[in-house]
């Protein structure tokens, strides 16, 4: 049925192989959005020979790490049939908590991701609780925190940007100091936590539970599955992760961080993880397919830019990008079903 | 049914209970440092002047949210109303509405030209900031190779006029100089570095980028700097000084073009006093030993700062916002 | 389990209810619909909370106070409507909340080595071990779900209904799961409606009616005629007056019709003013006649003529124009707009019927309509706007039977007319069901209670593995039917 | 299990008095709850400006001149109706891109072209009907989640708005004179001693009000938006043809974002490739309105007047607050009151759910 159980050799006779019953590695969905990549990344490279240039695809890559990030915690949530709308006002609160804190004491690096990670998991505890035990809508509630964080943001900013940012996070930046061997450190974490995050939801057990609330939450605890705990940490984690890419946004960013620092990223998020072939509706979904549709996006946006186009034409390109990828995926469904 | 409105009373303005002067400002965007620099030179001048200094800015750079803080204000019947409109054409009827309030009206930093205010004050010309850019920038490429622009918001017409003028310039003064690509990241910092970042690898040639509001001049100049390419791309923009000295120094900016915009904040608020106290202005004067040199065309009712200050590593770490 | 009594609200499922169960040994329960049988395994289950009654595991007094606590204690359940998760493999389902592990990871060469075991057992292929269980049958995912609750560490297995929609090889397979397993000394509570099975796999009979337990009887001193009086309790119902049809020419009539693997060769008559009844077990297909003549399933062959006239529905809507309606079987997920008013959910039925304009309402018009059906149908409420949510079941259900009333229907289909309401309100709607008939309308009665069935009908058709099995006239009686249903007769051939 | 609600609230309601029931209603109806808080928002601004603690006066002239910004939001707030009311997860992010583009299309029909108001007006609102009636595809026949159906569009169309016009705003003169279709005027007849209300209150939000009240409470069509979304299946069982009706809400959704684009170019004197998008867009507000007016995201609950109630009071809530608070903090309070609303109104909503069962 999957391409992949194909290719594995039975190791040992009779006892059937451990992979043999293993989700698939990757889903259909991926190697779309790897053949997609694969072929945007060539005609880019042929039509405009600086693309497949280091200097090109490193900051890709850059850019593409914290919206991944933050995409593998909206991936947890998205698959147990939430979503999580105030991210974009979350990494503001979290990266002025974190910058005001490091030109104001100094902190060092670890202090200060830590501190950002602390800020962010204790506000998407704040959504976590209201989602699993006020038993409302996720939408619903994360709009309202969404406003409730913009407020508490700017309160911090005081009505000014944070000035003269230690070059601290220049270790998660585009620059030379954002690299080792060629591989920018903040692509590179962003990989790392999408690996754990792949293996946490294919191999752990508790991983596992998110798919069956998201499919069926009753069935999940009728199972004896600890549900809202379950949910409640999918918001943590996610708030955690906002803490880290507010980290790289520093990084990247100027020496000077502004109040817009996290307009609209939660839509783009989203938008990768839905191109990533991750169902809104709960139950499926994969955290490679997250890290595929954002580098999928930042392609397009860097792809018109590079080309000369009008940069106003990359959001028409991402658009039609989500319905094709998403398209796709229910006509894929749909047809399995039949079979 | 009397009493639910007060429309038809006589307009008796001006009757602030503490019987001083209110001017009120309302900058496009509240939080960035360009506005909260000239709400500190607005300050400033309401201690000299004795008068009430109003500053009330939106969350978002939202031309709706910016006409409700308009209407709060007509309704605190200010003395006078000076706006910096995110959408000049639809501060119009608004400013109109203000002067039937019996309010005396203005803008500054971006005008409204087809409204009814009676002063716009004006940091610099269209032309002369645009020029000071396409200068700066020349200068430091020699005046010859390709450069890019980096704008904000596609809909700004004061960003598009200078790009407009550095188009005119470049092409009049510099025929070596060739405009290769123009691009717009909104308010985002980290989106100019990330198209500033683009815009190198499209055009290996390049030799220079103007970033032209606050949030794109220290975008690009970022973006030179983590490319590696100090002294190779050359940066020029609109940025405040405080955001800029750091790339200033290192040399992956090599001007910033703006105006003194503490000064331009009291001027703001030194012609609101003069508006509610009735006074005409004179076609050239001092307001004081720091401002000086300020014009004032009665026909185009334009009132001018004086020519943009450009800042670069030697200056810029006089000024404090 | 001792005195075990459950009220929903006004309704008492199982009143006073004793159940004692030994290991290695198969323990029936069997009655009619409602008669208490998944409530009763649902507190042992932990999956509801008695009012009254005690437990005892060993003789010693448990406390179950949720599945989990139930599953502790070794007890594992196959629920009537499967529990499942359509996105993740058959051995995730499996193994789901009670993962082999290695440390936080789970432990799948483990699990594989138990799954292969656990496949073979129940008779599934080795490849679908990693198949999504969406994209499989509801029988196969019936199985999955006895391998599900088999795999537990069972000390007492319950098994509702599961052979209901399994075919004769699923069932051997099933069967000797369950004979390896009281082998190993569980004791297995099985629950069915076939009651041919019960002399191949049960030890012992308890009988339930009306919530309460009867007594436990060893299989070897029953029979399936036994068992149905005892589960009818041996009342004779009341019937309708034997009347003749003959002359009339039919309103519907299915020839041969197939609709994919559900129905095999249909053939059925009803003519205008008869009420014909259709029996059969859950899975039997008796439900899908229904839904093929109604429009929400495309027959795959034969022919459907309505009137004298070749017909083909695309959908309900379809349906309806022609003159048919129809009342569906689960009340909550197909009838009732919740939270909408009583009007609302009549006047739903045919929104043309509303105002002389096309597309326009006329509230006037609409609040008579609606007044004048909840008189008819005797619907108790203060007024028509009342929420339908705040309604009993059984006043509910005749709000669902008023919709399909509001242009008068050629032919009415009621799937399970009565489920879930009282007697006084299922007094009612019999009458109603007659007093349409009379009127002349063709009534279609789909129904799974054998006491209705036989009380409402002028004639009975009893479906068995999408055949008709058998029909019956006047004269039919409830054993008759219950055994022809479960499989004591062969199918009848067609000639 | 439905019997046994009717009964638990019959008694309750003979053992609990008069305080009893009006706090039920104020819980169940949503209207009630809307009002009160209307009147509470009311009371508290105007005798804190009776103190003195306000920079200018709370009167009626003000409350009338916010309204102006009432009219989109409202607007926008029945657009949610339509599709929140469908169910299914129904939600339209796209609104502000189709205002954006649409403010295009009207500033080149009546500003450019000058095509007359009344054929401009035609073709702005079939152009926001297109767009609703490509989600409405995507979401009914294609099977897209809403959510993701709209943020595609929401990108595509607010990118197609920027190309389109060539960044520009358009304000030719005929424009910039279309802003008297949303000044404030005195009513005629009784309104010399009413304050002013602003044009659009009358040319537009009334009038799309009335229409969608007309259309959700008295046609078949609304009707069957109710149904569909109440129960999708038992809509289908009754004979809807549900695909076809879901459809149609995102057409109508559409087509008040169109008719939203013409207000905002008479009030903003000016036709904005990005009105709609600018900031945090207008689709957020809207959906905000929407679900604070009592529209149940769970589709299938909600009216035009709790719509019509939430707007009043955020509009005159913020008004409040930036004449009650100086300065920043005024317009970032509005941000909190905002987000505590919205928390506060779903939260009061389940224990709703909860303690009565139902909830209108
Ligand atoms: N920490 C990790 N991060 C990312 N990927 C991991 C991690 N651990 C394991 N994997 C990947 O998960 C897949 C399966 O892991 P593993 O080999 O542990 O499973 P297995 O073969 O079922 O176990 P075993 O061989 O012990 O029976 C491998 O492809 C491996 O690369
Ligand atoms: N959740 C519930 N709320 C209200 N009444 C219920 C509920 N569940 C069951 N009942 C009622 O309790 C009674 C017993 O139902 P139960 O499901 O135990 O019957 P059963 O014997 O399993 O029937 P079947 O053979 O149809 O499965 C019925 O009258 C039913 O309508
Ligand atoms: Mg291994
Ligand atoms: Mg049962």
């Amino acid at each position: 049925m999957r391409t992949t159980e194909k290719s594995r050799p039975q190791v040992t006779a009779g006892i059937p192989v451990a992979k043999k019953i293993l989700p698939s590695l990757v889903t259909g969905q991926e190697v779309v959005l790897i053949g997609i990549i694969a072929v945007l990344w060539i005609l880019l490279g042929l039509l405009t020979p600086a693309f497949l240039t280091a200097g090109s695809i490193l900051p890709l890559l850059v850019a593409v790490a914290p919206i991944a990030l933050i995409g593998v915690g909206m991936t947890l949530i998205i698959i147990t049939a939430g979503i999580d709308v105030s991210v974009g006002a979350a990494i503001m609160v979290t990266s002025v908590v974190t910058s005001q804190t490091m030109v104001a004491t100094g902190i060092p690096l670890i202090p200060a991701v830590l501190l950002s990670v602390a800020v962010g998991a204790l506000l998407g505890l704040v959504n976590g609780y209201l989602v699993a035990y006020g038993k409302i809508h996720a939408i619903i509630i994360t709009f309202g925190t969404a406003n409730l964080f913009q407020f508490i943001g700017l309160r911090f900013f005081g009505s000014s940007t944070v000035n003269g940012l230690p070059d601290t996070f220049d270790v998660f930046g585009r620059g030379e100091a954002g690299r080792t061997f060629g591989i920018p450190h903040s692509f590179a974490i962003t990989v790392i936590v999408v690996a754990l995050a792949w293996w946490y939801l294919r191999h752990a057990a508790s991983g596992r539970h998110l798919f069956a609330v998201g499919g069926n939450e009753t069935a999940a605890r009728l199972a004896g599955i600890k549900v809202k705990p379950l949910i409640l940490r999918t918001y943590v984690i996610t708030g955690a992760l906002v803490g880290l890419a507010a980290c790289f946004l520093i990084g990247q960013g100027t020496s000077t961080l502004e109040q817009s620092v996290g307009a609209g990223r939660e839509l783009a998020v989203i938008a990768a993880v839905v191109i990533g072939g991750t169902s809104i509706l709960g139950g499926r979904g994969t955290v490679l397919g997250t890290l595929l549709g954002a580098i999928l996006v930042q392609t397009v946006t860097s792809g018109v830019t590079q080309m000369g186009w009008p940069s106003q034409l990359s959001d028409f390109f991402v658009g039609v990008a989500i319905i094709a990828a998403v398209g796709t995926d229910i006509l894929r469904e749909r047809s399995r079903r039949k079979s | 049914l009397t009493g639910c409105t007060n429309k038809n009373s006589t307009a008796d303005s001006g009757s602030g209970d503490s019987g001083k002067t209110t001017v009120a400002f309302v900058p496009k965007l509240q939080g960035i440092p360009y506005f909260e620099a000239m709400n500190a030179g607005g300050q400033q001048a309401a201690e000299d002047l004795g008068i009430e200094w109003l500053y009330q800015g939106p969350t978002t750079a939202d031309a709706a949210a910016q006409a409700d803080i308009v209407r709060s204000l007509i309704q605190q019947k200010v003395d006078a109303l000076i706006v910096a409109p995110n959408d000049p054409d639809s501060m119009a009827p608004l400013l109109k509405q203000a002067q039937e309030a019996g309010i005396k009206v203005a803008t500054a930093d971006t005008d409204a030209p087809n409204s009814v205010r009676q002063v716009f004050v004006n940091q610099t010309t269209e032309e002369n900031h645009g020029k000071a850019l396409s200068e700066s920038l020349m200068k430091a490429m020699g005046g010859t190779g390709e450069f890019a622009i980096v704008s904000c918001s596609e809909t700004a017409a004061n960003l598009n006029a200078y790009i407009e003028v550095i188009k005119k310039d470049v092409a009049a003064n510099y025929p070596q100089g060739k405009l290769v690509d123009l691009v717009y990241a909104g308010e985002d910092q980290a989106k100019a570095a990330a198209m500033a970042t683009d815009l190198m690898n499209a055009h290996p040639n390049l030799k220079g980028i103007v970033g032209l509001c606050s949030a794109a001049a220290p975008g690009v100049a970022q973006a030179v700097k983590d490319a590696g390419k100090i002294g190779q791309v050359f940066t020029v923009g609109g940025g405040t000084p405080m955001a800029m000295a750091p790339y200033l120094k290192d040399g992956s900016s090599s001007a910033s073009v703006l105006w003194d915009v503490q000064n331009l904040g009291y001027l703001t608020a030194w012609t609101g006093k003069e508006l509610a106290d009735d006074k005409t202005l004179e076609p050239a004067f001092d307001v004081d030993d720091k401002i000086k040199g300020v014009t004032f065309d009665a026909e185009s009712k334009i009132e001018l700062l004086g020519p943009p200050l450009v800042f670069t590593k030697d200056n810029v770490q006089q000024f404090k916002y | 389990m001792r005195g075990i009594s459950k009220n929903y609200g006004g309704v008492r499922a199982i009143r006073q209810a004793e159940l004692t169960v030994y290991p290695g040994t198969v323990h029936a329960l069997v009655g009619e619909n409602g008669a208490g049988k998944s409530t009763l395994i649902k507190i042992l289950a932990g999956a509801e909370q008695p009012n009254t009654g005690t437990i005892a595991f060993d003789g010693e007094a448990v406390s179950i106070a949720s599945t989990t606590d139930a599953i502790e204690l070794g007890v594992q359940t196959v629920y009537q409507e499967p529990q499942l998760f359509p996105e993740l493999s058959i051995t995730e389902n499996i193994f789901i909340g009670r993962e082999i592990k290695r440390g936080l990871r789970v432990d799948w060469a483990a699990q594989a080595a138990q799954i292969h075991e656990l496949l073979d057992m129940i008779g599934l292929p080795h490849h679908l071990a990693t198949a999504p269980v969406g994209d499989l049958s509801i029988a196969q995912q019936q199985q999955v779900s006895i391998a599900k609750a088999v795999a537990g560490e069972a000390r007492i297995l319950i098994l509702d209904e599961p052979s209901a929609i399994l075919t004769d090889t699923e069932i051997n397979v099933l069967f000797s799961i369950v004979r390896r397993l009281t082998a190993r000394g569980v004791a297995v509570i099985y629950i069915t409606h076939r009651l041919d099975e019960l002399f191949e796999i049960a030890d012992t009979v308890t009988v339930m009616r009306d919530g309460q337990t009867l007594d436990t009887y060893d299989i070897k001193d029953l029979t399936v005629t036994k068992i149905a009086e005892l589960m009818v309790g041996g009342i004779v119902t009341e019937k309708r007056p034997e009347r003749s049809f003959d002359g009339l020419s039919p309103t519907l009539e299915l020839h041969q019709l197939d609709v994919g693997h559900l129905l095999h060769g249909v053939d059925l008559q009803i003519r205008p003013g008869e009420i014909l009844g259709l029996y059969g077990l859950l899975g039997s297909g008796v439900a899908e006649i229904a839904e093929a003549v109604y429009g929400m399933k495309q027959p795959t062959g034969g022919r459907m003529v309505y009137q004298g006239k070749a017909m083909v529905n695309k959908g309900p809507a379809e349906a309806r124009r022609r003159g048919i309606t129809l009342v569906p079987a689960n009340r909550s997920a197909q009838g009732v707009f919740s939270f909408q008013s009583i009007r609302f959910n009549i006047s739903i039925g045919d929104l043309a019927k509303l105002s002389p304009v096309k597309g326009w309402i006329n509230r006037g018009r609409e609040r008579d309509i609606a007044l004048d059906l909840i008189k008819r149908l005797g619907v108790k409420t203060p007024n028509e706007n009342q929420p339908i949510s705040a309604m009993s079941g059984g006043n509910a259900q005749k709000v669902v039977i008023a919709r399909q009333l509001l242009s008068t229907p050629k032919l009415l289909i009621l799937a399970e007319p009565t489920q879930g309401v009282d007697v006084g309100a299922k007094e009612e709607i019999h009458r109603l069901i007659g007093d349409l008939a009379e009127s002349g309308t063709a009534v279609l009665v789909v129904t799974t209670d054998l006491s209705e069935v036989l009380r409402i009908s002028d004639r009975v058709l009893v479906v068995r593995e999408g055949r008709i099995a058998a029909e019956f006239g006047h004269d039919a009686t409830q054993v008759d039917i219950l055994a022809a249903a479960s499989g004591a007769v062969p199918i009848r051939k067609e000639a | 299990m439905s019997t046994t609600t009717l009964k638990r609230n019959d008694v309750q309601q003979r053992s609990h008095g008069f305080g009893y029931k009006s706090v039920k209603m104020l819980l169940t109806q949503r209207i009630a709850l809307l009002g009160l808080l209307i009147v509470v928002v009311l009371a508290v601004m105007m005798s804190l400006d009776a103190a003195g603690a306000m920079s200018g006066s709370y009167d009626a002239d003000y409350l009338a001149a916010a309204l102006i910004s009432a009219v989109p939001l409202a607007m926008l707030g029945l657009a949610e109706l339509m599709v929140i009311l469908s169910g299914r997860g129904g939600i339209d992010l796209s609104v502000g891109a189709i205002v954006s583009l649409c403010c295009i299309v009207f500033g080149y029909s009546y500003g450019i072209w000058d095509l007359g108001l009344f054929p401009s007006i035609v073709i702005t609102a079939v152009a926001g009907a297109v767009c609703g009636a490509i989600n409405g595809f995507l979401v009914a026949y294609i099977g897209f989640p809403p959510l993701i159906a709209t943020l595609a569009t929401f990108y595509a169309f607010k990118s197609l708005a920027l190309i389109i016009s060539g960044q520009k705003p358009i304000s030719t003169i005929q424009i910039q004179d279309f802003f008297s279709a949303a000044q404030s005027v005195e009513i005629p007849v009784i309104g010399y001693n009413l304050p002013n209300i602003p044009l659009g209150i009358f040319t537009f939000l009334i009038p799309t009000a009335l229409l969608a009240w007309i259309l959700l409470n008295r046609t078949t069509f609304g009707r069957r938006l109710y149904a569909l979304g109440t129960n999708d299946v038992a809509a289908r069982w009754a004979g809807v043809d549900t695909r076809a009706n879901r459809m149609m809400a995102y057409v109508l959704s559409g087509l008040i974002s169109g008719l939203v684009a013409i207000v905002i170019v008479a009030q903003f004197a000016s036709a904005r490739p990005d009105a709609g998008v600018s900031g945090n867009g207008l689709a957020l507000p809207a959906i905000t309105i929407a679900v604070l007016g009592g529209v149940a995201i769970t589709g299938g609950i909600g009216r035009v007047s709790g719509i019509l109630l939430a707007t009043l009071l955020v509009v005159w809530l913020n008004a409040g607050i930036l004449l009650a608070f100086a300065g920043n903090e005024g317009t970032q309070l509005q941000l909190l009151a905002l987000g505590l609303l919205l928390i506060g109104a779903s939260l009061l909503n389940n224990l709703t759910r909860k303690k009565f069962g139902v909830l209108y």
